[in-house]
């Protein structure tokens, strides 16, 4: 095993991986901008290093840098955390050069599996399902025009250079297919650097659900069951849970197996993810392959006990998987909040800043991976995932019936958060029944935060009477985080919010 | 004292009156009250747990109670406060008589209104331009924070006066970034 | 099930059992003294009704106005927690008279496991092995002397209704036991108004195993495996573990049976802790019963997947056991520390005050039962456990390694905790290589904490720049906690350590 | 300047001195030092991230270090601090001159002692007698507090020249128990 590694990476993530490492007795070397010196990765690894100014593109994004930083503190081996630098088979490369073992898969599996034309082309090419539509990017509007009336309205444009939303357009009918061309291909330019789109059939109310795979340098390849991500705003996961309520035992077998022949494909080592979209007759659809550890991890861990980092950890160390296929025993059921700095009562804008009181949930069947402490300066920088909340119980209900008690037992000040929107998600009855899809949050959203419930006469008095409290404060002339004058109104908060749905 | 104060629930409005004997010093920590409301009367026993965190005894029925004030003030000048309890978030809002005097005195809610900025953050685009019209809810500048671009919309139609900030540009929470009159 | 509750008790294990209810649906009445207004407990419940002042005799001993509360706010049962009023069958009748439901045995199983001579007396006339020596009260110096000589020395003097460690004596010789025998009749008729005493062999390096075990109101009882609870200090637990390193599978199945037999006996419901002494060679004899839920339940919750307090719930509520003993598997490790407001640097001196900042540890395999907040004053009224820090890995070793990398996340200011000393124990090769016996803490503490050896160059480097950085605010006159001229001297400090291990 | 270090580890005791600039203002919270021990000097950055909660980075090794002082002072006036590096506990005693020399001037180790209380608690037990010759390490009184009796012993030989205590009291940490000649 190694002795000591370079987690090439910040926040909950870094965290959670030096954790991992110090559990195993491996030492820890820390990379930090100016924005991070008292960020908990770096307080809590044994070395660090700075390596830069705080915007990204000239700290976490460096590779020389990074590969510079693991050089002089001896790291044997890099771990790329999700995220920044994750997915470049760049720093794989850089790592192979310079003699550090990268953790995660090699540049030429990322490479074809991060492509998602390359993934997909790989895919049709072994017969295994993928989304109806191109294989390829598209030249022209004929073509576009061409494939989409061939395939079927709606379709999806997308970027080929793509991930996290951007370069996303749906199109309704052939009308629209000329200026949302136009508009897919800008947008992946201004995002990617690449304005190559590809095409894709539109799923009605999809569900998106990935398989965990895992494999070693030795041949063994075995899938973790799957994780349910249906919960998305913007394109991005915010809710996750193991197992899917949509997925049993057949289905399971039958999308981790099609999971473990495409990651055989790029002859994939390490831990993986590959994305299925499932429609509404249950045919799954190969979307694409992360080639990294997933922000939702916890998850699987907690269903299957089996800790993913220690395996990517050994796995890079040369180890073989002790576990086989029929090791994995799915056992109760996890879900994960992801918790950010923002307002979802004002349009869930950013809230970055000094946290000055934290109370995270704890008790039975409660994990939080968190990077963030009282004290911490939340910054502006970098993305504003705080911890992560995940809930542990014997069946789908009681894990429920724990988020929504973790949630309401979770205090955060200073900034804000998404923890009371989470608190009307977990009490929502659609969310208890397991009708997830895509186009939940948007929907949830649609009828604003705070939602429509009056509340009853106790709890009316016991609102008016905190207020009244509250405002002793004010009243005695103590700080207010806005100038109280000529504010940006509340008028404007609102028509933002309900015209939210209409909004990308 | 008499406390007036409006709770929303989507589009459904009520206004509610408070009545307590005079508002704790804000130096206290703890205490009693009798507040009425509605005609009924009750004895609260109140604890400030930590910063927006109460524990209200109403009776002998426990409340675990977590307020945050909203940045910006509501129509008329009230305060407006989001309140958590348990699971749910209700928006409510305190009306503040004599800022409601000195707003109607300078006519603010009429005449011209400065946009300040809802967070801190970079401004990546400027999409209106000084002296043109804007329709409500209409874009007029995106700010960066936190890798999340955020666009701020237009709270009512006008035409903007003025844009103090530039593409580029860091701003503050609180920082005025343009003028709508 | 029970639509309200109350909860008799206070701090971790009435939220504990609050949380259950949350996640239950049932809704919790807290009782509280004037010391706990602004306790978790209360904050938590949905109704919480004062019984007193301060002192747990004027409040949390009260019966009676447990029982009022409970008709007043119309609570269909009472959680009575383990401490103050859980093994007192007054209150079980008490509840039976008023027509609610106590959540846990009867009245009668309590009296006849509550009394260590009559469980005693039981097991023996079923042929269950217990500790030879007497199976009850000694009425004459003559008659100790006799059954001393019988059966060996050394012999334990015990109470007989006794309990954490209290009216305790080790006998080494037929010389000393005159001394012995009046001192023991003399601590007992002052803790517990009762000076009745018996007499056992002493075993020597003991270890303590008790097996957990449920009972439904439909004769169906189980055993959910057994907690090593050897590691103790002033004979109170500070560190359990489940499963124990000593018991296989054979040994867990005998203890198991015998410990379903000897609750049998008694016709016992709901949760009960059947306690063994084992001796070298792993020969286990029945020591008492502890009649409610137990201080360190989840390390069974935590390897067995079984929620202890919500099967309290249902067997209360009259529902069968859905578990049957073959439904009972084993996975994994858990290991517990008792969180103290303590000063393990000055004799363990207890610690209350306000708690001024709290980073809990957290991440994967980590639980925290905490009763406590920042903010919170923690009262000099009551016991001084403050949380119970809980992890769980796939083996033993992995649950040490994360037990330590836990004590060293976790942060607490404004007052003393025993972490500090968990570290070190943690870190010890005994422990590590479970070689556990109730002797441990005390000879661990011979040594002294903190432990006696120097830093390496660099760590004393940091700790004297950390020191200079820390004394700042002393010279510029900040606050101390203790007047700094003419002060309790180090020098006791000093004098008590080392003579710590000849305290009782 | 200098400061003068005594480390504790069981028996053996070693003296150390660490030199720096300046000690940085009781106000700042993080910064860089120039520090030297041992006749070796490095570069040390240290913020200060919660009270008594310090990270320190020593060339590129990365410390986080809690520190606790504890009650009362070491011979000769040093202040007594319990320093955490991981899941090691470190004694330590920093010398403060000044005190020393009031202390040596009023010849305060030699002569009359007062035992504080160590905890806030009740006292239950007061088992010496004004007048008393009492053994280093005999009992002179038990304190309960949280439900655990705690025994006061004698830090040196000497007689108990007054008691301030009666059983059934009260006490706060730091209250006059007894004097000791």
């Amino acid at each position: 095993m190694f002795k000591k590694i370079l987690i090439a990476n910040r926040g909950e993530i870094a965290v959670r991986v030096m954790r991992a490492c110090r559990e195993m007795g491996i030492q820890t070397v820390a990379v930090y901008s100016d924005a991070d010196r008292t960020s908990l990765h770096v307080r809590y690894a044994d070395e660090a290093v700075h390596i830069g100014p705080s915007p990204s593109t000239r700290s976490y994004l460096r590779i020389d840098r990074v590969i510079e930083a693991a050089r002089r503190s001896r790291a044997e081996a890099i771990h790329p955390g999700y995220g920044f630098l994750a997915e470049n088979p760049d720093l794989a490369r850089a790592c192979t050069k310079a003699g550090i073992v990268f953790i995660g898969p090699t540049a030429e599996a990322m490479e074809l599996m991060g492509s998602k034309t390359a993934s997909r082309h790989a895919a049709i090419a072994s017969k295994l399902p993928v989304v109806p539509g191109t294989d390829r990017n598209l030249e022209s509007l004929d073509e576009v025009k061409r494939l989409a009336e061939k395939i079927g309205f709606p379709v999806m444009l997308k970027a080929a250079a793509g991930g996290g939303g951007k370069g996303l357009r749906k199109v309704e009918s052939a009308a629209e297919l000329e200026s949302a061309y136009r508009t897919a291909r800008s947008e992946a330019q201004n995002a990617f650097n690449d304005p190559s789109v590809y095409l894709e059939k539109y799923i009605e109310q999809p569900r998106h659900v990935e398989i965990q795979v895992l494999g070693d340098h030795h041949g063994n390849l075995i899938y973790l069951g799957e994780r349910e991500c249906s919960l998305q705003r913007r394109h991005q996961k915010v809710v996750e849970e193991c197992p899917s309520p949509l997925v049993d035992e057949d289905l399971r077998r039958r999308m981790g197996e099609t999971a473990v022949r495409i990651a055989a494909l790029a002859g994939y080592t390490n831990a993986g993810t590959v994305e299925f979209l499932v429609d509404r007759d249950r045919n799954f659809y190969f979307l694409e392959m992360n080639t990294r550890l997933q922000v939702e991890h916890p998850v699987t861990e907690l269903v299957t006990g089996v800790d993913l980092v220690k395996a990517q950890l050994r796995i890079a160390a040369g180890e073989r998987l002790t576990l086989r296929q029929e090791d994995i025993r799915m056992r109760g059921w996890a879900i994960e909040c992801r918790i950010y700095a923002e307002d979802p009562a004002n349009s869930f804008f950013p809230s970055p800043g000094l946290i000055t009181y934290l109370r995270p949930p704890s008790g039975p069947g409660v994990r939080v991976d968190s990077g963030s402490y009282v004290g911490w300066r939340v910054p502006l920088e970098y993305d504003p995932l705080l911890a992560k909340l995940v809930v542990y119980g014997d069946s789908r209900a009681s894990a429920i019936a724990r988020l929504e008690r973790a949630l309401v037992e979770y205090e955060v000040s200073g900034i804000r958060t998404n923890i009371p929107f989470f608190r009307s998600v977990a009490a929502h009855p659609d969310f208890i029944a397991g009708r997830l899809d895509t186009g939940f949050i948007d929907r949830f959203l649609a009828d604003g935060f705070p939602r429509r419930e009056m509340p009853e006469p106790e709890a009316q008095l016991v609102a008016m009477l905190v207020a009244a409290l509250e405002s002793r404060r004010e009243a005695a002339g103590a700080v207010t985080p806005v100038p109280a004058t000529n504010a940006w109104k509340t008028g404007g908060r609102e028509s933002l919010l309900s015209s939210w749905p209409a909004r990308r | 004292m008499k406390l007036n104060f409006r709770l929303h629930a989507g589009n459904e409005v009520q206004d509610r009156a408070l009545a307590l004997g005079s508002l704790p010093s804000p130096r206290a920590q703890s205490g009693r009250l009798e507040i009425q409301a509605g005609g009924k009367t009750a004895q609260a026993d109140w604890a400030e747990i930590s910063p927006g965190t109460y524990s209200i005894l109403l009776g002998e029925h426990s409340w675990d109670v977590r307020i945050e004030k909203q940045p910006g003030e509501a129509a008329g000048s009230a305060t407006v406060y989001i309140v958590l309890l348990g699971a749910r978030a209700y928006r409510l809002e305190l009306a503040n008589p004599r800022r409601r005097r000195r707003a109607e005195a300078a006519g603010a809610h009429e005449g011209p209104q400065e946009i300040l900025a809802p967070m801190p953050g970079r401004i990546v685009k400027v999409l209106a331009a000084e002296g043109s019209e804007v329709q409500q809810g209409e874009s007029l500048l995106v700010i960066e924070a936190m890798k999340m671009q955020n666009e701020i919309r237009a709270p009512r139609t006008g035409k903007v006066e003025r844009i103090y900030v530039a593409e580029g540009a860091g701003v503050e929470t609180g920082a005025r970034l343009l003028r709508l009159v």
